[in-house]
């Protein structure tokens, strides 16, 4: 199956480890991942505090490539460039007023015909091959699936899943062997942008997270998101620091334990970015340590 | 033929009908017959000169065919839906009726051309059916025929006089209609005309001028295609009695562009389908009122 | 040939100092047919209809008409005027040459040569009008009221002491609908069982109410006057007429654990149970699906697998062969009374347009409970004995969150509409609350808060003020199982802070809606329903009781959320409307309806098909030998309200509008 | 269509016939009456129950007896005192229309509208523009004498 690819600035940076685990899961289920040529940033959070038409514009411009390469589908990986790019393709089957601006600044010819597709949709689509391709079991793991507040809201322009109880990850999650737990945060917020402006806060927020993933009996959170790895990842440490909850609890991107489980080598899957270590996990599935290589560029 | 043939002798010898009503030879080209004597279901034809709707028989209003008993009727596709209209409006029920549906590969426009069916004298709107065999039919008949061939979109003409200046238009009706004598052929050999007393000849009050006159003229032809919209069956059947060649089926066709259009109503040989005008949606377009 | 009078008003100035009445009285008068025309300053006074009283008698008019205002103005009173000289009222008509033409024009000649033009269409027409009598249709005396709760009781005892004869069926085993499950009600705090129970034991001993609890619509035939309803009767599998409600059976019943709908599932029942103390009637009933022997019987098991209840009964009153049967009940009147039931936050809805609460749960948290268990909790003969227990471990709850306006007012859950009562059973949950449990917490989260209604608003503020419930005027985002506790995440939206509280039980204030199956009976009724499933009532200010179709009446919340006072109010009004209908043996109709010529009616059934009411019927016409000749439409004169939908559409005009038939108007655009 | 034309010595006065219903259209240009809203004084209303009992053939009636135009108005949908009657009538009109446009009857000529019981203004608005439109269309001709 072919579909296109949409890193993000994110899967280039931050989270490289996110694109390189994709990429490696991809080769295996069959899933041809065609970069969209010339992409650029979705605009994020900063397009559309500053202006709608430019939110709008900027994901637009990569659909309209897409659909240039002759793409049906685009996934894009990071929950923030996926409501970007899903929400431009809403807003301009429903908003006549900004479709018309948007096509000025555009241009023509474009026909909104590319869908866009999150990890989660991918993956959800791939939980047999997932099944058939697990080789090493995950019985026993317990995880709990953050879903963040991007992935699946607003449900009108997502469209996928349940937007206040969703269960497509922990049916990815199942498909791996390993055993989604039921917790009460799998919405909530991780404090998004503001890691570094308004750090209490999100070292706050995750707190919660991380609290009632531990309450729940989890060992590992699994994400879709490169914001929540971040805030929940790099900050855990502050968190920690504050108390009352005990060990470090590795946060893995879903392509990570995915790969984990159809036997992908822990380097591949950049387990070895992480901050909170991941070698717990390793341990446990008999997996070499992965040997951490230049943390710079993360 | 000879399949049409057994079927009708067996259909009289087990007495399941007491007549047969489908076509024979005539004189000029095939003409309906009543066949009621097994030995004369050898005269029952069925070709591409079989242009009568034989629907129009079944009107509860001819009683001297209702005497005749129960009837087996030959059924092109067309003749089917006028069989359901029928029905539909309570006319005849179903099981009064057995139809013996012919797979259609189209009739000529002329029922004197003795000509082989070809694009020249096929019937037009023969060439756009799609649907060539009865679904509404107790038995079928004859071979899948292919479409006839032929040239050129029957719509083509509405196009033509759609593009017309009003004025155009209006001239053009009234050359039209003209010569309109007034007999009423269009009415009596239509299927779905089957009322106790037309409006027409209703005279207290004279809604539509009896006389031969402009205004009655077009008075009657507006009314008549509008009592059929939603109910006629593309059989052609009224144009083809017109002795006066008033292309009778534009009107009729128009109407069923605009049913179509409007409320996305085809009609079908299905009984049980409600019909255009006696249902309507909350959200009908009212574009035209203010 | 005709003798049409014609009388043209001055209406003072209104009409004569734009149009010159005399001057159209002097037209009109010379048109063939009309043998006297007069003006005059005032024709509505004495003196003017006098004039036409006079005249009708003096020269022997066929006709009237009368140029003057407009007619939905004074129709009746120059009809009334006619019809007093001897001439059918429905020979004289009016032109309009006030309202339709002095009053909106200014230029005299113009003005004048309309009203002469208004004034002929009339002259033509009338000259084709026919004398038309009142119609009288023979009323059935009874009345049929549907769902025995408060609205149903309390129509079938009204019309009952009106001393009429009321079948009252109930679609449950007993009467008392959602009142009886009340513990207490706003806004005077009297307790619901209290007050409701006599009123269902005076339904039960009326002489003249005929009780068929447990027992359902079937079909509806008929109109006004005439309907036939055929009722089912359900199996109860225990006979009425031998059993008295001794309640061993219950006793002996072997399978005591099924939630029970009386106690919204947080009580237990057995299979065969009266479904509370006080039924009406103290009859039970057998639950087949709980039922071992009849679970049995569904799995092919020959052998009685338990029959205890039948062991114990004195009376032999069980019968496990009881089949459903059918009762058909001749009525004048019907009063639809079927109440309501509550938004589920479910997942699963049964309707596409509700979605349910996923922000909530969905409903999988136990001490997540909507408005009515807590009723069950807070009532004296709830299962908690009227102690606030929560369901999940039975400890008294601390902190109690209530939530309004779930599913109500919320287009993206499916419902706008207002559900009316909770601001108000909100309120008094709070009190009971306080009333029980003394250190507890109530804090309501609030949209708005609607107490309009006789010491309503007192009643909030005395929840606030007295019973000390914390009001937040905001909405609940989010809440989740938080250990021992559910984490209630809101908003205080005066104060613009979020809010976060840890609550022992929370309680929804879930939307009213419209009962399940109510568009199927609608249908039978012929009533029409909103999008919701509320039943159209006739008009909305004028006709709030009434239906669209004649002799069917609305009461309590089937039409709209209510509270018991509306819903009682309406259950009279809908009796006394009743009880008005049932005061004259006949019932009177104008006479502007439809009739079917059957000489030349085809019998294509296009009247039919178009007609709002359903007042067409086929009618089989036979000759002499009772051989059948052909089917043609007859217009039932009881149900047909004029519209002349059917004349329109008739491609033959066989059927014809009384007072609008073809020659009228025909006569009417002849005279252009 | 013909050109206007002058009749004596000044504008060409269309004849209008309108058929309205008795509890929207009919009520609504009482009120307008009432309101004292002047109007154009070339529309005789014709008072029917409901729109549903206004039939195609009381247009080419009028049309036939003089008329050079007609209005037919009723409630607005979900008003209607009979529930559906105008529902059934806008279909038939709908169908009328395309089918007059079709002979070259100029659709102009006849205005459809839902008039409620409380829009005496909007009445008047109806009663004006149909008759300056049909001032602008000039007499109805249609028939030639025989």
């Amino acid at each position: 199956m072919k579909i296109g690819y949409f890193p993000g600035c994110s899967l280039h940076a931050t989270a490289r480890e996110f694109d390189e685990s994709l990429r490696a899961v991809a080769a295996v289920l069959d899933i041809d991942l065609e970069e969209v040529r010339d992409w650029a940033c979705c605009g994020a959070s900063s397009a559309h505090a500053t202006s709608h038409v430019l939110s709008v514009a900027l994901p637009t411009r990569t659909l309209a490539l897409a659909e240039k390469q002759k793409l049906d589908r685009v996934l894009a990986p990071c929950a923030a460039c996926y409501n970007r790019l899903a929400t431009a393709r809403y807003a301009l089957n429903h908003d006549k007023k900004t479709a018309a601006q948007v096509q000025s600044i555009v241009g023509d010819g474009f026909n909104n015909s590319v869908g866009v597709v999150s990890i989660a949709q991918l993956l959800s689509e791939a939980t047999a091959e997932i099944r058939r391709q697990a080789k090493v079991p995950l019985s026993g793991w317990k995880v709990a699936c953050y879903y963040g507040c991007l992935l699946v809201r607003p449900p009108e322009v997502c469209g996928f899943d349940d937007a206040e109880v969703p269960s497509s990850l922990e049916s990815i999650v199942s498909a791996t062997g390993a055993t989604p737990v039921k917790w009460d945060m799998s919405l909530e917020c991780c404090g998004g942008g503001f890691s570094l402006s308004r750090t209490a806060s999100v070292v706050r927020l995750g707190r919660l997270i991380l609290q009632s993933a531990k309450n729940a009996g989890a060992q590992v959170i699994v994400v879709a998101c490169p914001m929540c790895h971040s805030n929940l990842d790099f900050r855990q440490k502050a968190m920690l620091e504050r108390g009352g909850f005990g060990d470090a609890m590795p946060i893995l991107f879903l392509s990570q334990l995915v790969g984990l489980s159809i036997g992908l080598d822990p380097i591949r899957l950049g387990l070895h970015r992480h901050f909170v270590s991941t070698q717990p996990l390793l341990d446990r599935i008999g997996a070499a340590k992965p040997q951490p290589e230049h943390r710079e560029q993360a | 033929m000879q399949e049409l043939r057994e079927l009708a002798r067996k259909l009289l010898q087990e007495k399941q009908v007491s007549a047969i009503l489908g076509y024979e030879h005539g004189r000029l080209g095939t003409r309906p017959a009543f066949v009621t004597d097994v030995a004369d279901c050898e005269r029952l034809v069925f070709d591409h000169r079989c242009v009568h709707n034989l629907a129009a028989y079944l009107s509860p209003r001819r009683t001297h065919i209702a005497a005749l008993g129960r009837l087996a009727v030959v059924v092109k596709s067309c003749d089917a839906r006028a069989v359901a209209g029928l029905i539909r409006e309570s006319q005849i029920k179903r099981e009064d009726v057995v139809l013996i549906g012919v797979r259609c590969g189209g009739v000529v426009r002329d029922a004197a051309d003795a000509r082989p069916l070809s694009a020249d004298n096929v019937a037009p709107r023969c060439v756009a059916c799609e649907k060539r065999e009865p679904t509404l039919a107790d038995h079928l008949v004859g071979e899948p025929k292919p479409a006839p061939a032929g040239s050129g979109s029957r719509d083509a003409r509405l196009s033509e006089i759609e593009a017309m200046s009003a004025g155009e238009r209006l001239a053009l009706w009234m050359q039209l209609l003209a010569p309109c004598t007034r007999c009423h052929a269009c009415r009596q050999v239509c299927p779905m005309c089957f009322c106790e007393r037309c409006i027409a000849e209703k005279t207290q009050p004279t809604w539509i001028e009896t006389s031969p006159h402009a205004r009655g003229n077009l008075a009657w032809h507006l009314t008549r295609a509008l009592h059929l919209a939603g109910r006629c069956v593309d059989c052609g059947e009224c144009e083809r009695a017109c002795p006066a060649q008033i292309p009778l089926g534009l009107l009729n066709r128009k109407v069923a562009r605009v049913v179509a259009d409007r409320y996305g109503y085809i009609v079908a040989d299905d009984p049980s389908t409600p019909t255009p005008i006696g249902t309507y949606q909350l959200d009908d377009a009212q574009e035209f009122i203010q | 040939m005709s003798r049409v009078g014609v009388f043209i008003c001055h209406c003072g100035e209104n009409i004569g100092r734009t149009v010159d009445c005399s001057r159209v009285a002097q037209a009109l008068g010379e048109l063939p047919g009309v043998v006297h025309s007069v003006d005059y300053k005032y024709m509505c006074s004495d003196p003017g209809q006098a004039l036409i009283k006079q005249a009708i008698q003096e020269k022997g008019l066929d006709g009237v008409v009368v140029g003057a205002c407009s007619p939905h103005m004074h129709e009746k009173t120059f009809r009334k005027a006619a019809a007093g000289a001897g001439l059918n009222p429905f020979l004289c008509e009016m032109a309009n040459l006030r309202e339709h033409c002095s009053w909106i024009h200014e230029d005299r000649e113009k003005a004048t040569r309309k009203a002469v033009d208004l004034g002929r269409f009339i002259v033509e027409k009338i000259k084709f009008n026919r004398p038309l009598s009142t119609i009288f249709i023979p009323v059935e005396r009874r009345a049929l009221v549907i769902g025995g709760g408060i609205a149903g009781i309390q129509a079938a005892l009204d019309i009952a002491d009106g001393g009429r004869e009321v079948i009252l069926i109930e679609k449950e085993p007993s009467i008392g609908g959602h009142m009886s499950q009340l513990s207490e009600t706003f806004p005077t705090l009297d307790c619901s069982q209290c007050i409701l129970t006599p009123r269902m034991v005076e339904v039960a001993q009326h002489p003249h109410i005929k009780l068929l609890a447990y027992s359902e619509v079937e079909s509806v035939d008929g109109y006004i006057g005439n309907f036939q309803v055929k009722i089912r009767r359900k199996a109860r599998y225990v006979d009425e007429t031998k059993c008295n409600g001794c309640g061993e059976c219950q006793k002996e019943c072997p399978n005591k654990k099924i939630p029970g709908e009386f106690d919204q599932g947080l009580g237990m029942r057995t299979a065969i149970y009266v479904p509370f103390p006080q039924a009406v009637p103290n009859i039970p009933v057998i639950d087949r699906a709980n039922c071992a022997l009849f679970r049995g019987r569904a799995k092919g098991v020959k052998k009685v697998v338990c029959s205890k209840c039948a062991e114990v009964c004195g009376r032999k009153a069980i019968d496990f062969d009881q089949q459903d049967t059918f009762v058909t009940e001749n009525v004048g009147a019907i009063v639809v009374a079927t109440g309501y039931q509550l938004y589920s936050i479910g997942k699963e809805q049964d309707s596409d347009s509700l979605r349910g609460y996923g922000e909530y749960g969905y409903g999988a948290i136990p001490d997540v409970i909507d408005g009515l268990q807590f009723e069950r909790l807070a009532s004296a003969s709830g299962p908690t004995g009227g102690k606030i227990l929560r369901p999940s471990d039975g400890k008294e709850p601390k902190t109690v969150v209530f939530l309004q306006c779930i599913g109500s007012r919320d287009p993206a859950k499916g419902i706008e509409y207002c559900s009316k009562i909770c601001c108000m059973y909100v309120a008094k949950h709070t009190m009971l609350f306080h009333h029980k449990v003394h250190d507890g917490k109530a804090v309501v989260f609030y949209m708005d808060i609607r107490a309009g209604g006789k010491g309503y608003d007192e009643f909030v503020r005395r929840a606030i003020e007295e019973s000390h419930a914390l009001y937040l005027r905001g909405r609940v985002s989010r809440m989740y199982r938080n250990g021992d506790t559910i984490r209630v995440h809101g908003i205080d939206t005066l104060s613009g802070e979020p809010v976060v509280i840890d609550a022992d039980m929370v309680v929804l204030a879930t939307a009213m809606r419209a009962q399940p199956g109510i568009a199927a009976l609608a249908q039978k009724l012929s009533v029409s329903y909103d999008q919701h499933g509320f039943l159209n009532e006739a008009h909305p200010k004028l006709r709030p009781v009434e239906t669209n179709t004649a002799g069917v009446f609305v009461a309590g919340a089937c039409q709209a959320p209510r509270d018991i006072p509306d819903s009682v109010a309406m259950a009279s009004a809908t009796a006394s409307k009743v009880l008005g209908l049932f005061s004259k043996e006949l019932l009177e109709r104008e006479p502007l309806i439809a009739c079917v010529d059957r000489l030349t009616c085809a019998g294509c059934f296009h009247c039919e098909r178009v007609c709002p009411y359903g007042a067409v019927e086929r009618k089989s016409l036979m000759d002499g030998k009772g051989r059948l000749i052909k089917i043609v439409a007859e217009v039932n004169q009881g149900v047909c309200q004029g519209c002349g939908t059917c004349q329109a559409t008739c491609p033959s005009k066989s059927v014809e509008l009384e007072g609008f038939r073809d020659e009228q108007i025909y006569a009417a655009v002849n005279a252009l | 269509m013909s050109a206007p034309v002058t009749v004596g010595n000044g504008a060409f006065e269309p004849s209008i016939v309108a058929f309205v219903c008795n509890w929207c259209t009919y009520t609504g240009a009482d009120l307008a009456g009432t309101s004292r809203i002047l109007m154009a004084d070339n529309v005789r209303v014709i008072r029917l129950p409901c729109t549903g009992r206004i039939d195609t053939l009381f247009i080419l009636k009028a049309f036939e007896r003089g008329a050079d135009g007609v209005i037919v108005s009723g409630c607005h949908p979900a008003d209607c005192h009979y529930t559906a009657g105008n529902y059934h009538a806008r279909r038939r009109f709908a169908i009328f229309r395309e089918l007059m446009n079709f002979v070259g009857i100029d659709p102009r000529r006849v205005t459809f509208s839902w008039v409620s019981a409380s829009e005496g203004g909007k009445w008047a608005e109806v009663v004006n523009s149909t008759t300056e439109q049909v001032r602008q269309l000039g007499p109805f001709a249609t028939y030639p004498e025989a």
